[in-house]
């Protein structure tokens, strides 16, 4: 048994990742909608989460898996963070809307 | 040596010290304790003088007199310092002299004049200044006392504040004497970094001994130092200020604007007659600017009507006449003039004073007339006066200006011609005055004429004085007995030739005579004969009005500097100053704008931000990663 | 072409048009389905790496927490098709053209690149649950115990963002 | 590594407190365990070790950013005293978050492994966001947590990209690995790309040009004590940890990176001075000023090798001058919705020593002598041009210029205008605050050696 | 005993000033500035029985900066000029009444140790810090208890901040680099650098821009009017007395000697530039309705002579700017303590509102009228001595520079007469004009004596400058 990437090949994952992450982008600058938006950033994190597991077969090392728990984790934290401040922002304007965040300006 | 110095320290010091308790105290001592202190510190001045002059006229020796230092130039180094030799001791017996004559006579001229105390202050830190400006021992001490009496002059002829116009002709008078400054100024600079010295004797014999002179630099020093004389001597083209100088009180026009201050020229260049003969095309430069000023200045002397103004364009051709001397190379022939002149015309202008305070003020010839029998001291002092101008034979001025005539003679004919014909128009407008003035019937309202009377001792005291002097002035230097010619001789580099008196001068003599008696007759032929009366300001026409408005070069000049000035100070104000200050705003206006249009592209959507937040990121890894 | 490679193109297939239609698709609740139809293939991903423990784990945080939240909080604030705001046209411009651009470039240098084509094989276990906790709790202690302040923080912000002030007067 | 468990210890003391309804002790105890904790701090300074497999390393330079950290968040805390006055019961959350924010600066100027760098970051931002947004009923405040939350993720979005492209690279987390292989081997593209990633998502913390359009609005938004946190304590520490990153790491930083800094530092000077010209809000323009000096810290990575010091001492000089200028704007805004420069009118006749201080904070981030911020300034260009970068300099001089005209503006209103109303009471932890605040930035003005030495 | 004494002095001062309250502060803020001009006379005595005065220690180790002090005769003669200005400054301003005196009065103080500060340092550094330290106080002077409209002010007096500002930044690059080369800030390492002409040239214009804004010369000038007649009186007389001197001491001191070369090759830009700023200044000053801005473009006349003076690069240039700077000094601070005189009785600068005040103050009319004439040099007040040295030098390079920078011989007669003749004389004005008060008097008395003593006697500075001035053209001809 050899390294599983030989048959893959570690570039093709991070094609995938860089492309996954690039959708995330995507996703964050196309859509104004704050929840679909905390979605693609989701997307962004896990495109990397990916490549950390790509690369920690690639190295044969644990470190990079343990480093997706730390990934998650803080993935986690935002989320509660950001539903709360967007929960909040909502009760507030009753939208959700990034384009409706334009008092601060100028 | 410390008796000299102390004594020289009394001569200058003397009216300072009345210029002082006059200015401090002038106040309290009441009007004729003022004018006595100021006339006692002037007559202390004269007192030394005679000394001064009764010693040298024996040791024949100049005293040196250094003070402490002054001035400290890398080259060179300007002490304080006075020099007492021929020339100086001889123009401080007639500065002071004449000075306390004229403080005298305005004791009583200024008695009725609230600001008497400073009028005399005035007088005497002139007088400071004057011999200082005399007695100075380089060209900067001199310096001091050249500015200094510019400065009484701008006092005194602004002596009555409160009329702007006096105001205007004190600071015209100032400001021109300022241009004639800056070429001294110049002069000085170049004489200074020639010889690395500024005083007198040692400049001389610096120029004597140097072997290979700059003659080109040399000539540039002598025209600037003439410019200066020009200033203060009220030559072409500087010569303006000296008529409208005589907003003044009378006095001052006597003592400052005929017979001392205005002849600070001739005795700056008389002092540096070493450099200027070095330069022959500056001499000519002078001759020719003293001749045509001569002649100008008496053509405008015709038609004036202003008594004053007469006397005042009658010095500035007596002192174009002086500068022909100068210029060509007779300094001791200047000196004679100056001196006569000035006895005569502080005569003159003594007794126009009289004139006018007799008229309370009145200046305008056409309003006055037979005042012959009210004042009979002032019509016979200045008629003595008039006739020494006028150049008849006996009266001082006859062998002055027949000298000057003689001199230009033997020089250039053109030059004689000129001179003589301006003498010839002197006697006509002397006369004029004359006439106008004294004979007939008087023409001004009938309240002047209950009042007419003669002036009180105090003014005709200094005029029979000076009348006297103007007569027998001439004895100090008759033809071929000159003893003026003798006392100057050590001051002199050339010795010219005493000239013999043979036909040719003789015919000259006559000539003049000739010319000065026609000049009268004509004068007497119009106004006594004829009874005219000259014209009313507004119909006077043709050439006249030309003359009557002097050329017009008033306003040539103010057309040409001082509007200028004007205008393009008031361009430079509102065009040029707005204009750099708004470039410097505008730098601020375009980072303001720049921050304006900023302000719309942060305009808070997330999106946007994002956007430029991804570029940015794009942008930095191309670079990085694809450019290399 | 091996099995492996063909079960990555599928699973990479999925991966990018599910991620793709989370992003496109009107209803967020769709979105969220197509969210949670990635991270499952993701952890398919993980699975094809033989890492079976994160892949578990995986889909319990993302496809069991944090999804969750998200359709929780698309249910609170009642969320659907017609609550979408119209996008400006330069907006979607300008995303699209700064994707591509992204992609392009990051793309383009990894394609540049030097080509990988040894890999290191060592045969040891480095994945396993043991080892991963044995990493995870010992070199890796500190960061552990710092990820719980992590979320400490993050539940006290989360508490304190929406808890309602008593008013004391 | 004690300083890090001791604030962690301080800010679940706090949580405790709380519950035992030791309310009015939380700031007291908080602020004297913190002059504890950086005594303990300081202790460290001259004994370098690396902790937990090198977790942790704590050297000079973490020590002293440390400590500066902990005197900024001892700032910081005796000012929510007044600030949180009519939040008595959140106060405890307030101050615990600050005092995990804390840990989490801490953790980035200590780090030794770059999961510590990232789990760091991520305290310190969740932190932030939650901060930003605090005030709930406020919906600027929401705006603001909200664009710094979005934005704010997406920028640890790259960063986590880039440290596992380094991770891909090197195969370790470890900086002291990393560092010595990427002398070594021939490398992989993924590393430099790495490197440029993480640099990117630290630009975004501290606010450089391109990536600095939420500060404006963020800052402006948040309650002003977060402001006051993020403009000085936030951004020090994520220009301390860019600096350290770059270092440990042996980073790539060849000419054409340096380029990349020049034009950063650059833009970023030009853009925050021109764009605080015309702010009326005394927040945002100061995040603007935030941005330029932002500019000015980033001319430090030029000469990487020498220039901790002068870092530090920048930055030191510029946070003192940020809360002494933040403790008067929390005063004189207070109970004011808007902190427009309206507010300011006046106040040097109705509180000449508030003004003065504000005044004195204001010159000292123009440059001017005696303050710290010349000094600052001064070594930084010296560094600059001894790297060989005049022409940053020169833009750097001409942006001091720009600035003067905005912080003047200030200044004139302070003096010139009339004030419009009185503001009662004169709480003395502000003024405390302020004028501690403002004397060190002189003292260090004056003797600057006793910081520009420390890391020499 | 050594020169940092006065600068304690002067700090200490401004702190009691500040400390002892509105009502005693001016009396508290002239004792303690006659106590630095007190000093500097010791001071003096000290350097003239050879002591060493100089003051130096370590100050920051890298960049290496010393808190160095060095006064030598040209600094000492600034020193005298500072703080007797200061002291006449602080007493001609009990006639007026401040509000919160006790901070104007020690910012004054507090100025004036910048000043000092700035003539003594033999640092670069620390002379920048000096040189930027005194502009804040100024600053807030002009800005807080000038006169005028507030906002017309307020952008009057900022423009002067940044200008000033904007220069000297330049200048800190230039010092900057040059420790780079030399490795110390202090002035006698300074001085031994060898640069090419062409860094010499850069670090010339870099230095040029700092001094032009400060003395200033044109077309930097344009801060200049705006702020005299905006800034309070005192903050004037501080300005135009002693701050633009620092400018031209700074000329002589560190531009000329650091770039020997570029200075050589300039110099008849710069002389050019000075020239250009006579004619201009003094042409701009004939059409000013505002005493104080006409004041304000005679100093820029004035200034530019000296600074071409400067430019020179000889010993006469040098030391003739030097006499002029401290005759313009004390000339100008009478001239705009005249004008706050006038100010204070009829509430106006506006000439043409004067005029017709010589009959109802004989007194002041003739120390006004001393004044004019001092700052139109003529002999006898110290201001002739600069002016002819100056010009004297000047001639020694091209004998129309003389003639061109003379004219302001001409020009400033012309609009100083013309100023005094609308302000002073004319009819009786109707409004009251009470004569000046005692202590007003006595300031005028004792500028006016000063200017005469050193017109006659100017030999003690002369003395007293003529070898530092010596020392610094030897360290400009070492190439």
């Amino acid at each position: 048994m050899n390294n599983i990437l030989t048959q893959i090949g570690i570039e093709n994952y991070i094609f995938l990742s860089v492309t996954l992450f690039c959708i995330g982008i995507f996703g964050v600058l196309y859509r104004r909608n704050a929840i679909i938006v905390f979605m693609s950033i989701e997307i962004m994190l896990n495109a990397v989460n990916l490549l950390f597991v790509a690369f920690s077969t690639y190295h044969q090392d644990a470190q990079g898996q343990v480093f997706v728990f730390f990934s998650m984790a803080v993935a986690a934290a935002e989320v509660a963070v950001g539903l709360a401040i967007l929960v909040s922002i909502f009760r507030n304007i009753g939208s959700i809307s990034i384009d409706n965040l334009k008092n601060l300006k100028g | 040596m410390a008796m000299d110095t102390n004594l020289a320290l009394v001569l200058v010091l003397a009216p300072f010290l009345g210029f002082l308790i006059n200015v401090f105290f002038g106040k309290n001592l009441g009007k004729s304790l003022s004018g006595i202190i100021g006339t006692l510190s002037v007559v202390v001045s004269f007192v030394v003088t005679i000394c001064f002059f009764l010693q040298i006229n024996q040791t024949k020796q100049p005293i040196q007199i250094d003070l402490f230092d002054w001035i400290q130039i890398s080259n060179f180094k300007v002490n304080f310092g006075f020099l007492l030799d021929q020339l100086s001791l001889l123009w401080l017996l007639f500065v002071t002299g004449i000075g306390s004559l004229i403080h005298l006579y305005s004791i009583s001229y200024m008695h009725d004049d609230e600001k008497m105390h400073s009028f005399f202050a005035y007088l005497n830190l002139f007088i400071f200044f004057m011999i200082t400006l005399v007695v100075g021992n380089n060209l900067l001490v001199m310096f001091i006392g050249w500015e200094g009496v510019g400065l009484c002059s701008y006092l005194l002829i602004g002596f009555w504040y409160k009329n702007q116009d006096f105001n205007d002709a004190a600071k015209k008078a100032f400001i021109m004497n300022r241009v004639g400054d800056l070429g001294l100024l110049i002069g000085i600079f170049i004489l200074g970094s020639m010889f690395s010295t500024l005083d007198f004797a040692t400049l001389k014999t610096a120029i004597a001994g140097a072997t290979n002179l700059d003659t080109f630099w040399l000539s540039i020093a002598a025209l600037a130092l003439f410019i200066g004389a020009c200033g203060k001597s009220a030559q072409i083209p500087l010569y303006t200020w000296l008529p409208d100088a005589m907003a003044g009180p009378t006095p001052v026009s006597a003592l400052i604007h005929a017979a001392t201050m205005v002849t600070a020229g001739i005795f700056m260049v008389t002092r540096l007659n070493f450099i200027f003969d070095l330069t022959p095309y500056v001499q000519n430069i002078i001759a020719i600017i003293g001749a045509v000023t001569a002649l100008v200045a008496a053509t405008i002397g015709l038609l004036q009507n202003d008594i004053k103004k007469v006397l005042a364009y009658s010095t500035v051709s007596q002192l174009g006449l002086m500068f022909l001397a100068l210029g060509l190379g007779a300094y001791e022939v200047a000196v004679f003039h100056v001196i006569t002149h000035a006895f005569f015309k502080a005569c003159l202008f003594l007794g126009s004073g009289s004139v006018i305070h007799g008229l309370h003020g009145e200046q305008d010839m056409r309003k006055m007339g037979g005042l012959k029998k009210a004042m009979p001291i002032t019509f016979w002092t200045m008629l003595i006066a008039s006739l020494a101008i006028s150049g008849v034979p006996l009266f001082s001025g006859f062998f002055s200006k027949d000298e000057i005539l003689m001199v230009a003679f033997h020089h250039n004919i053109a030059l004689w011609v000129i001179a003589s014909v301006a003498s010839i128009m002197t006697a006509f407008y002397m006369f004029r005055l004359m006439f106008l003035t004294f004979f007939n019937d008087f023409r001004g309202t009938e309240e002047q004429k209950h009042h007419l009377h003669e002036s009180p001792a105090l003014i005709t005291f200094p005029l029979i004085v000076l009348a006297i002097l103007a007569t027998v002035g001439g004895v100090i230097s008759l033809p071929g007995n000159s003893w003026l010619n003798g006392y100057l001789t050590p001051l002199f580099t050339k010795v010219e030739a005493e000239h013999h008196l043979g036909t040719t001068e003789y015919m000259l003599m006559a000539i003049a005579v000739v010319g000065g008696l026609i000049g009268i007759a004509i004068a007497y032929a119009k106004y006594i004969k004829q009874n005219l009366v000259p014209n009313e300001d507004a119909e006077i026409t043709g050439f006249s009005k030309v003359l009557y408005n002097k050329y017009y070069v008033d306003e040539i000049y103010d057309a040409l500097f001082v509007n200028t000035t004007n205008g393009l100070s008031k361009f430079f104000r509102d065009y040029v100053e707005t204009g750099i200050s708004s470039l410097v705003f505008g730098l601020g206006k375009v980072t303001n704008e720049l921050s304006f249009q900023g302000k719309k592209l942060q305009n808070g959507s997330v999106g946007l931000y994002l956007f430029a937040f991804v570029l940015g990121m794009c942008a930095i890894v191309s670079y990085l990663f694809l450019a290399q | 072409m091996s099995t492996v490679l063909i079960i990555f193109c599928v699973l990479a297939a999925i991966t990018l048009s599910t991620a793709f239609l989370t992003i496109f698709s009107r209803n967020p609740i769709h979105s969220a389905i197509y969210l949670v139809i990635c991270f499952f293939s993701i952890a398919g991903h993980y699975l094809l790496l033989n890492a079976e423990f994160l892949a578990i784990v995986h889909v319990i945080v993302y496809s069991g927490a944090i999804m969750i939240l998200f359709l929780f909080t698309i249910m609170l604030m009642n969320l659907n098709e017609q609550d979408e705001v119209h996008k400006p046209r330069f907006t979607r411009l300008g995303a699209i053209v700064s994707f591509c651009l992204v992609c392009l470039v990051l793309i383009k240098i990894f394609i540049d690149s030097k080509p990988i084509v040894e890999y290191d094989y060592t045969g040891e276990d480095y994945q396993s649950i043991k080892v991963l906790g044995k990493v995870l709790l010992n070199e890796y202690m500190v960061p552990f115990e710092f990820a719980s302040i992590l979320l400490l923080v993050a539940m006290i912000g989360a508490v304190l963002l929406s808890k309602k002030e008593k008013l004391e007067k | 590594m004690t300083t890090l468990i001791a604030i962690i210890g301080l800010g679940v003391l706090c949580l405790i407190f709380e519950i035992f309804d030791f309310r009015k002790a939380i700031i007291p105890i908080t602020i004297i365990g913190l002059l504890a904790i950086l005594g303990l701090t300081v202790s460290e300074f001259n004994s370098p070790a690396s902790y937990y497999n090198n977790m942790l390393i704590v050297n000079r330079f973490s020590v002293s950013f440390s400590s500066l950290f902990i005197v900024l968040t001892l700032f910081l805390v005796a000012l929510s005293h007044n600030f949180y006055e009519n939040h008595q019961s959140k106060l405890s959350d307030y101050v615990a978050i600050k005092i995990f924010l804390l840990s989490g600066a801490v953790a980035m100027v200590t780090f030794g492994n770059l999961a510590m760098f990232f789990l760091g970051i991520e305290v310190l931002s969740i932190s932030l966001y939650v901060l930003a947004a605090s005030s709930r009923m406020n919906i600027k405040s929401n705006e603001a947590g909200m664009k710094y939350f979005l934005m704010g993720s997406f920028a640890s979005g790259i960063i986590l990209f880039g440290i596992c492209l380094i991770y891909g690279a090197m195969g370790s987390f470890d900086i002291v690995e990393i560092s010595e292989m990427s002398q070594s081997a021939e490398l992989p593209i993924w590393f430099p790309i790495g490197i440029v990633l993480v640099t990117i998502g630290m630009l975004f913390k501290i606010a450089a040009v391109p990536f600095h359009f939420w500060a404006p609005d963020v800052y402006e938004g948040s309650p002003t004590l977060t402001t006051a946190l993020m403009s000085t304590l936030a951004k020090v520490v994520a220009i301390a940890t860019l600096y350290k990153l770059l270092t440990a790491l042996h980073a790539d930083v060849n000419y054409s990176f340096q380029i990349v800094v020049v034009v950063i530092s650059i833009a970023s000077m030009t853009v925050g001075n021109i764009m605080a010209l015309r702010q009326t809000n005394v927040k945002r323009m100061l995040a603007f000023s935030g941005i330029s000096h932002a500019g000015f810290m980033l001319m430090t990575l030029l000469s990487l090798s020498t220039s901790a010091g002068s870092l530090l001492y920048y930055t030191t000089a510029y946070s003192l001058a940020g809360i002494a200028a933040f403790s008067v704007i929390i005063y004189v805004c207070k109970n004011r919705d808007n902190e427009d420069i309206v507010n300011f009118h006046g106040l040097g006749k109705t509180n000449p020593l508030l003004a003065a201080i504000l005044t004195a904070s204001l010159l000292s981030m123009a440059g001017i002598p005696i303050f710290a911020g010349f000094f600052a300034k001064l070594v930084l260009f010296s560094q600059t041009i001894q790297a060989g970068y005049l022409v940053v300099v020169i833009f750097a001089v001409i942006n001091s210029i720009i600035s003067v005209g905005y912080y003047f503006k200030l200044i004139l209103a302070m003096y010139t205008k009339e004030p419009n109303e009185e503001r009662k009471g004169k709480p003395f932890l502000i003024y405390a605050v302020a004028l501690i605040a403002i004397v060190l930035n002189i003292v260090l003005g004056m003797f600057p050696s006793l910081v520009l030495d420390l890391l020499a | 005993m050594n020169v940092s004494l006065i600068l304690i002095i002067l700090l200490v001062g401004a702190f009691a000033t500040y400390l002892a309250g509105d009502k005693l502060a001016s009396k508290v803020a002239l004792f303690f500035g006659l106590a630095a001009l007190g000093c500097s006379i010791v001071l003096l005595n000290h350097f003239n029985l050879g002591e060493n005065i100089s003051y130096i220690s370590q100050w920051i180790t890298l960049p290496k900066v010393s808190f160095a002090l060095k006064a030598d005769g040209l600094s000492i003669a600034m020193l005298l000029l500072t703080t007797a200005l200061t002291s006449i400054i602080i007493f001609s301003s009990f006639g007026n009444d401040y509000k919160n005196s006790k901070a104007f009065y020690a910012l004054i103080l507090f100025m004036s140790f910048a000043m000092v500060g700035t003539f003594l340092a033999s640092d670069g550094l620390l002379y920048y810090i000096f040189w930027e330290l005194s502009l804040i106080p100024i600053y807030f002077i002009a800005l807080i208890w000038g006169n005028g409209d507030a906002e017309e002010r307020k952008k009057a007096v900022v423009k002067f901040f940044i200008y000033t500002l904007a220069g000297s930044l330049f200048m800190l690059i230039a010092f900057v680099y040059l420790y780079q080369k030399a490795g110390s800030f202090l002035i006698e390492d300074l001085y031994k650098l060898n640069l090419t002409v062409a860094e010499q040239k850069w670090i010339f214009t870099a230095f040029f821009l700092a001094y032009a804004i400060k003395i200033p010369l044109i077309p930097f000038h344009t801060w200049q009017a705006n702020v005299y007649q905006k800034a309070p009186t005192v903050g004037t007389m501080l300005l135009s007395g002693i701050m633009l001197k620092m400018g031209l001491y700074s000329v002589i001191r560190w531009q000329l000697p650091l770039t020997p070369l570029a200075a050589k090759d300039y110099m008849f830009i710069f002389i050019g530039i000075g020239i250009a700023g006579v004619i201009y200044g003094s042409i701009v000053a004939l059409r000013q309705r505002d005493l104080k801005k006409l004041l304000a473009y005679s100093s820029l006349a004035h200034v530019g002579l000296i600074a071409a003076g400067t430019y020179t690069l000889t010993l006469d240039g040098f030391r003739g700017a030097v006499l002029q700077m401290i005759a313009h000094g004390f000339v100008v601070v009478g001239l705009f303590f005249a004008a706050e005189i006038i100010f204070r009785r009829y509430e106006t600068r506006i000439i043409t509102e004067m005029g017709g005040i010589r009959s109802q103050s004989p007194k002041f009319t003739s120390m006004f009228l001393i004044l004019v004439l001092a700052s139109v040099a003529l002999p006898t007040t110290f201001n002739f001595i600069g002016e002819f040295t100056v010009l004297y030098s000047l001639s020694q390079i091209n004998i129309w520079f003389a003639i061109l920078g003379g004219t302001t011989i001409i020009l400033g007669a012309y609009y100083m007469l013309k100023m005094f003749q609308h302000v002073m004389l004319g009819e009786t004005n109707s409004k009251l004009f009470a004569d000046v008060t005692f202590s007003e008097g006595l300031t005028m008395v004792l500028i006016i004596g000063v200017l005469f003593f050193f017109g006659m006697y100017p030999k003690p500075i002369n003395d007293l400058i003529t070898p530092s001035l010596v020392e610094i053209l030897k360290v400009i001809n070492r190439v």
